[in-house]
């Protein structure tokens, strides 16, 4: 079980801020294909990886990131803080 | 050194004032405050959204980062999230040092980090809707310079 | 624009907020403050001599160079003269723009120019007596990046 | 007849703050021979011109400025503002 939370235009395009999930996921790559596999709003969501940036753990990190161990994903656009 | 995230409007002045007066023998402080701005006079508010907990970690790895590059008496970061209207003060950092130098360095590059690295978004509110503020490529490539 | 040559102590939150108050479609304020730093933690007072007239002047020439060369919204000088002790803040330059870097970098630039070009002199006095302040050659260097 | 101000060290060696001269120097660096060839303070004061700075009518200059029409000359030590 793993918690994934959304941020911004992802929460909104993905309708819920956060849920909870069973998955067989390893990285987070397959974790996102298995999302985009389920509804057309997850693929609608990750349609373009490149506008997207991800946290395991409240740590920033790549696509390829484990989720061996994680208890926490999180996907989002680029920050605009400041 | 303090980090603050919080919905509360701040003062820049008074938060200024009670940090100078908390570090001794330095003799440079730096302090950048960002406000809400209206570029088309139509903005009703800005709502800004950030990740609990992830925050206030990124926040402080950011501020140990330029504890340990710059030669720093202290640091400070306060950054507001919720709704603001134009005008209002967002957030600022502050920087304390024996020299100019480090101060003035130590604060540009909490800015540039915080821009691009602390898990804040901007939404604007005006008569044609909402829209998500763009991450600019600017705030990417200021970072290449540290 | 305002340009203060002043013994009257000054509170820079104050200042800040008022600055920050008066600028309008600015999204980044930045302050530099200089404090007056005891190393020895011997120093009785400091004592800073000026050149009145000349002062003013000078100090409008580098803030009028700062506004052509960067974006700016408004730019604040002030600076004090007569005796203050350790702890005291000796003077303060604000600036404000749209973008953080304009701000910043005509922030840097008034300190430096104003550190090399505005005639003020700072006289230290501890238990030794009475010494001038050198001039650091780091200050003179500092000018050649603009 | 120029005023002559003096700032810092340079006003304590000369012991006076400002001196109003008759001089026919037509450059500073004539008036400050005129000067060091007076008194002592004044040679002592003059001593190295590397370490002075100097402002005509309020604005900096060199040493080999003229003094054409000028009302006012100041010298001082290197600034240490801010």
């Amino acid at each position: 079980m793993i918690d994934v939370l959304y941020f911004a235009w992802v929460r909104e395009r993905i309708g819920v801020p956060r849920e909870r999930l069973e998955t067989e996921a390893t990285t987070v790559a397959a974790l996102v294909e298995e999302l985009r596999a389920r509804e057309e709003r997850y693929e609608v969501a990750f349609s373009d990886l490149a506008a997207l940036r991800v946290a395991v753990d409240q740590e920033l990190t790549g696509f390829d990131a484990s989720l061996e161990g994680a208890r926490e994903v999180a996907f989002f656009p680029p920050m605009t803080g400041g | 050194m303090e980090i603050r995230v919080q919905q509360e409007r701040f003062r820049a002045g008074e938060e200024l004032d009670r940090f100078t007066a908390g570090v001794e023998h330095a003799g440079a402080v730096v302090s950048f405050t960002g406000v809400v701005r209206d570029d088309s006079g139509e903005m009703a508010e800005m709502v800004i959204e950030h990740y609990p907990g992830m925050t206030e970690k990124a926040l402080r790895e950011i501020a140990d980062q330029a504890l340990e590059r710059w030669s720093l008496a202290d640091a400070l970061v306060i950054h507001r999230y919720g709704p603001l209207v134009p005008g209002e003060q967002i957030m600022m950092v502050a920087t304390a040092s024996r020299h100019r130098k480090d101060a003035f360095e130590a604060a540009e590059f909490l800015m540039d980090y915080l821009k691009s690295r602390a898990p804040f978004w901007k939404m604007e509110r005006g008569p044609d809707g909402e829209s998500w503020v763009a991450a600019k490529d600017d705030d990417e490539d200021a970072l290449n310079r540290w």
